[in-house]
């Protein structure tokens, strides 16, 4: 923690960053903390509940976080691969960003949460992480963490709605798609979702119908997925912000399974390796097509 | 086209079948069909498009919201697309689309996709053919046409919030299942 | 400041389940707090149309949404169109609404209700908030307070509130202590009144007590968080416009308007248009949110709140500055869910002490 | 009654004024409706194409000439592209009339002086045609108009009209640049021709409406030529949906545009925050 801030300080200090965003203590758990002045940097903290994916505000369509000058932002290993989708998507160039890494054990569901990491709160995209040391950084602080306890619960619900029949899917996705009140926090809490004008807001024409019955739901649901597949770095911000409990994290997580069946992908923290869809192989797999 | 073997079970269900399909190859393929008088099933509306490329999946989603109960995705086969790459491009992305489709439990039997070279007016024929009878026996769309329900309900209350504003029922089909709990 | 008034009568757990079956019965709609069968996260309730006393859940968390959608849905059909020829033919939706019952809303939901009828009674007056409005009756569950997001006694409630209530049901051994306060809310007692143990047999008092001591609980607990003054606050915010505050409060929310979702008083919509084929359609009503570019988007391409620091300034100076202005109080409970909800932890009340400082200073 | 229901109008003239922008000259289906419509000066409505969706403009024509309504629109989304696929005999929707008013009645015996830029010349042409069919108890009208281009210009055939009128002073004008080799008018932007132009203050009242820019450049040229800022009323458009106070959008600080407006004065603009 020390590290962190006396490297915040001398962030600040140096002018070197204008806004060093990390996580502070809010009255309901960990939250996004802006520290602008090196007296704030002892606000920061790191621990389990930092869960938020603070490559968020680093979407350039965010006028009040550019306002405060060039960021420095704390990065987990997995928010890392949501900076490189920004990098890799022209959205950001390097020398406009400073990455602070922390080595991460692992965080719970929400920063609500005690710290303590089990089996039952740790987060379900913690299963099989693989950047648990950032690697597309600036600095790296922090000790390295244990190992989190493994929970499979993600891939386990995919594989029981796998087994269904397609109606009964449907039946389990209607009843969960009914809820959307289409608010979009979804898409606001996504760091990838970074369109200038997103597809659901246009009108012209009108694809996607912003009435949150089930009709415009499914279309809203089907294309934000697939517009995230094989981008989605599986953070889950989506689900955490859902208001109504849609378990989003289940269709990111089958298109990345999905993506890695079909053409061996997974998404990286190298912002070089280009995205699955948008590149092509010319022996893809095509047994779907007659 | 004639219209003359349409697949049509007992009900008399004829299925609504929208095609989208790339200029250079099905769409010359499927006029050669017609050309050379070959019999097919007329329930296939084709929307013609430069390139497969271009297809986006919100239209086989539009396409079912408008009455549609199955689709056609077709363009040319690999390597001879007009402009390079739109069909590499597409049977990545369909690729994608369709394992997403089954997912939230929309049959891909409802949708074909196929290769189509502009010489192949009898492989059209039998791709229209196969879809109409794969889409007639899975019956009308109805689950995803009535999504949005007549809402306009007379003496009926509007639905609640968290009912689908059809008012369907909708069993829960995981009661025994761990899934989504 | 609990307006009810009628006799406490009393009704056991049984006949609870007893009143549910017997309103179902009777072919009305009855909404609970009831648990999603398919809830993907926690056990948390909704208020929901329920069809056995089984899916009650008054021993739950709060309702995760507030109770404005069986009010203002969150999508509804203002109209239906068929064009034939150049001619237009309007298919009209009824104002009038079948009878429904509430059991176990939140004072905080129900007393929203009644603040959102200032605006919806604002010159026209929108017959289908007010149909559905008059075709409800709203028995209360006395709330044992949530935890400490929670500050309706800071804007003029408190957890036994009966505000737009014509009825309140207080927990206590055994069963509920029932107090109807409108003529509505008797009538109800009076139509299935074998159910209800009247309030003088040997236990009532003691069951009186019991209420009594929930409710003095509840308000304890309340009242040991939060302390402002919104008449203060909303001085302060009215001149305050161009404060430095806001930009400070901005960066952080990331524009979800998951708030705005669960908030029990917003109700800005937007209006829209849906074809349903060729030919016809509808024009939908659906809630829409403040906190997003597009509600202010002008079709030039200008856009009066450009950022989220005005727009989140939006939020706080309608509900606490603009609506008190007019109408002669806030709009906003005190439910705490947009702290709840919020995925970045942006948190109201925490907003609203630092504002009631900056006045007091 | 449902408050969001519009009325139908039949389309009974299309006028092109400029190459995007359209006049749509409208009369209601039911004659009783038409019967107990009336309106005045300021106020807006919400024009609906059945499909598409409302859109809020003010009404461009005068309350003195009840048969008809007229609203000028601009190209510029969904409602607007779409009202421009309307031809004659069409139907449309229509809900108002909403909103405030120019105080007409106050201003008798005064001078009235109009200045727009763009298609801002639509609600003030509501005054302008108001006054000018009340002629005899107003006093000297003057017109300042101007527009990015001479293809620009909007109401042409009524701008000749007033231009030939005796009892009207009609000053038009093009942004730089925008002028045709037969352009007879001033070429500059709107607020230097009225500083040239310099009505007099005395007696007088402004009506002031153009986009964003036209009237936060033109108000302190006003102000420098002596006009009090309860002499300058100008009229604002927000995003709307339903023109009646309850979506929410419209809000300038505490004051909703649909409710407490679209007609302010210079005066009351400045109470209120930038939020427009």
């Amino acid at each position: 923690m020390k590290e962190l801030r006396d490297l915040t300080r001398k962030l600040l200090a140096d002018g070197d960053a204008g806004v060093v965003i990390g996580w502070e203590e809010g009255r309901r758990g960990a939250r996004p903390a802006f520290i602008t002045t090196p007296d704030d940097a002892d606000k920061l903290i790191f621990d389990a509940r930092c869960v938020h994916n603070l490559a968020n505000y680093l979407n350039p369509r965010k006028p009040q976080v550019k306002a405060l000058g060039k960021p420095a932002v704390v990065v987990k290993g997995c928010d890392a691969k949501a900076v490189a989708g920004l990098l890799r998507e022209a959205q950001l160039t390097r020398d406009r960003v400073i990455l602070i890494g922390v080595r991460c054990g692992g965080v719970v569901q929400t920063p609500e949460m005690p710290a303590e990491l089990t089996e039952a709160t740790v987060a379900t995209r913690c299963y099989g992480c693989d950047v648990r040391e950032p690697k597309l950084v600036d600095h790296l602080v922090g000790d390295a963490r244990p190992e989190p306890p493994v929970t499979a619960a993600l891939d386990r619900r995919i594989a029981e709605l796998d087994a269904l029949s397609p109606r009964e899917r449907w039946q389990f996705w209607t009843s969960q798609l009914a809820k959307c009140t289409r608010c979009h926090a979804c898409r606001q809490a996504c760091p990838l979702c970074h369109c200038e004008r997103c597809i659901t807001d246009k009108t012209q024409p009108q694809w996607i119908e912003s009435s949150s019955h089930l009709r415009g739901n499914f279309a809203w649901h089907l294309t934000r997925a697939q517009h995230l597949a094989g981008r989605c770095v599986g953070c889950g911000e989506c689900e955490r912000a859902c208001p109504v409990g849609i378990p989003l994290s289940l269709i990111n997580r089958k298109l990345q399974l999905v993506v890695k069946d079909l053409f061996d992908y997974t998404v990286t923290d190298d912002p070089e390796v280009p995205a699955p869809i948008g590149a092509y192989a010319v022996d893809d797999k095509q047994e779907f097509i007659e | 086209m004639a219209a003359t073997d349409t697949p049509m079970k007992p009900d008399g269900f004829h299925p609504r079948i929208t095609a989208f399909v790339c200029n250079w190859c099905t769409y010359t393929g499927a006029d050669l069909a017609g050309t050379s008088r070959l019999q097919m099933a007329s329930n296939v509306r084709i929307i013609r498009l430069p390139c497969t490329g271009r297809i986006d999946h919100m239209f086989i989603v539009k396409a079912f919201e408008r009455g549609a109960d199955g689709v056609i995705v077709s363009g040319c086969h690999p390597a001879d697309c007009h402009y390079t790459a739109g069909n590499y491009h597409a049977r990545r992305r369909f690729g994608v689309f369709r394992e997403l489709m089954d997912f939230m439990g929309i049959d891909p039997q409802r949708v074909t996709f196929s290769w189509v070279s502009a010489s192949e007016g009898a492989k059209w024929k039998d791709v229209v053919n196969e879809t109409v009878a794969r889409v007639a026996e899975l019956g009308p769309f109805d689950a995803y046409h009535e999504l949005a329900g007549d809402t306009v309900t007379g003496g009926e209350p509007a639905p609640g919030p968290f009912e689908a504003a059809s008012g369907a029922e909708t069993p829960d089909p995981l009661e025994e299942l761990e899934v989504g709990r | 400041m609990s307006a009810a008034t009628g006799t406490a009568l009393f009704l056991s757990d049984e006949n609870l389940g007893n009143l549910v079956a017997e309103i179902i019965a009777a072919g009305r709609r009855l909404v609970a707090p009831a648990r999603d069968p398919q809830a993907a996260v926690g056990g948390s309730a909704d208020y929901r149309y329920i069809s056995s006393a089984a899916e009650l859940a008054f021993g739950d968390s709060l309702p995760r949404m507030s109770l404005k959608g069986f009010f203002l849905p969150q999508s509804e059909v203002l109209f239906k169109w068929h064009r034939k020829g150049a001619d237009v033919e309007i298919e009209a939706v009824p104002t009038e609404f079948p009878p429904q019952i509430v059991l176990g809303a939140r004072p905080c939901d129900t007393a929203a209700l009644e603040i959102v009828d200032q605006v919806m009674d604002w010159g026209l007056r929108d017959e289908l908030w007010f149909g559905r409005r008059n075709a409800t009756t709203i028995f209360n569950l006395s709330c044992p307070v949530e935890d400490a997001s929670c500050f309706c006694h800071a804007v003029d409630l408190n957890p036994d509130a009966t505000r737009a209530a014509d009825g309140m049901l207080t927990p206590v051994p055994g069963g509920y202590l029932v107090e109807s306060c409108t003529e509505k809310g008797a009538a109800l007692v009076e139509g299935h009144k074998a159910l209800f143990e009247s309030g003088d047999t040997g236990a009532a008092a003691e069951r009186s007590a019991a209420a009594a001591q929930y409710r003095a609980a509840a308000r304890a607990k309340v009242a040991a968080d939060l302390q402002i003054d919104t008449t203060r606050i909303k001085e302060w915010v009215g001149d305050h416009f161009d404060d430095e505050f806001w930009t400070a409060l901005g960066p952080r929310c990331n524009g979800c308007a998951a708030c705005a979702s669960v908030c029990p008083t917003c109700h800005c919509f937007d209006i829209v248009d849906e074809p349903e084929g060729v030919g016809h359609g509808a024009r939908r009503r659906n809630w829409d949110t403040c906190q997003t570019g597009v509600f202010t988007l002008h079709a030039s391409g200008h856009n009066p709140r450009a950022d989220q620091n005005s727009r989140f300034r939006q939020r706080v100076n309608h509900k606490f500055f603009i609506y008190p202005s007019r109408f002669g109080e806030v709009l906003c409970t005190g439910c705490g869910r947009c702290s709840r909800v919020c995925p970045e932890g942006q948190d109201l009340a925490e907003v609203l002490a630092c504002i009631d400082e900056l006045a007091r200073a | 009654m449902n408050i969001y229901q519009p009325h139908l109008m039949n389309v009974v003239a299309v006028i092109d004024e400029t190459p995007d922008t359209r006049t749509l000259r409208l009369q209601f289906k039911d004659p009783e409706v038409a019967a107990a419509f009336a309106f005045k000066a300021g106020q807006f409505g919400e024009y609906s194409v059945f499909g598409a969706g409302e859109s809020t403009f003010c009404m461009a024509s005068s309350p003195t000439r009840p048969e008809f309504i007229e609203a000028s629109f601009k190209l510029a989304g969904k409602v607007t592209n779409e009202l421009r696929q309307l031809n004659v005999g069409d139907t449309m929707g229509f809900r108002g009339p909403y909103g405030n008013t120019f105080p007409l009645e106050q201003w008798e015996g005064k001078n009235v002086v109009f200045i727009a830029g763009g298609i801002g010349l639509a609600p003030v042409r509501c005054v302008i045609w108001n006054v000018l069919d009340l002629r005899d108890k107003f006093g000297d009208v003057t017109i300042i108009y101007g527009a990015r281009s001479v293809a620009d210009l909007v109401y042409k055939r009524e701008l000749e009209e007033w231009a030939g009128r005796s009892d009207v002073k009609l000053v038009t004008t093009v942004d730089p640049g925008g002028e045709t080799p037969d352009w007879k008018g001033e070429v500059g932007f709107v607020t230097p021709v009225v500083e040239k132009t310099a009505p007099s203050v005395d007696n007088a009242v402004v009506v002031l409406c153009g986009p964003p820019i036209v009237v936060k450049m033109t108000l302190p040229v006003l102000a420098k030529l002596g006009f009090a800022d309860d002499q300058v009323y100008t009229t604002l458009e927000n995003r709307m949906k339903c023109g009646i106070g309850k979506c929410g959008r419209c809000n300038i600080g505490p004051v909703y545009v649909c409710k407490d407006g679209p007609v302010f004065t210079a005066a009351q603009l400045k109470g209120l925050p930038a939020e427009y």
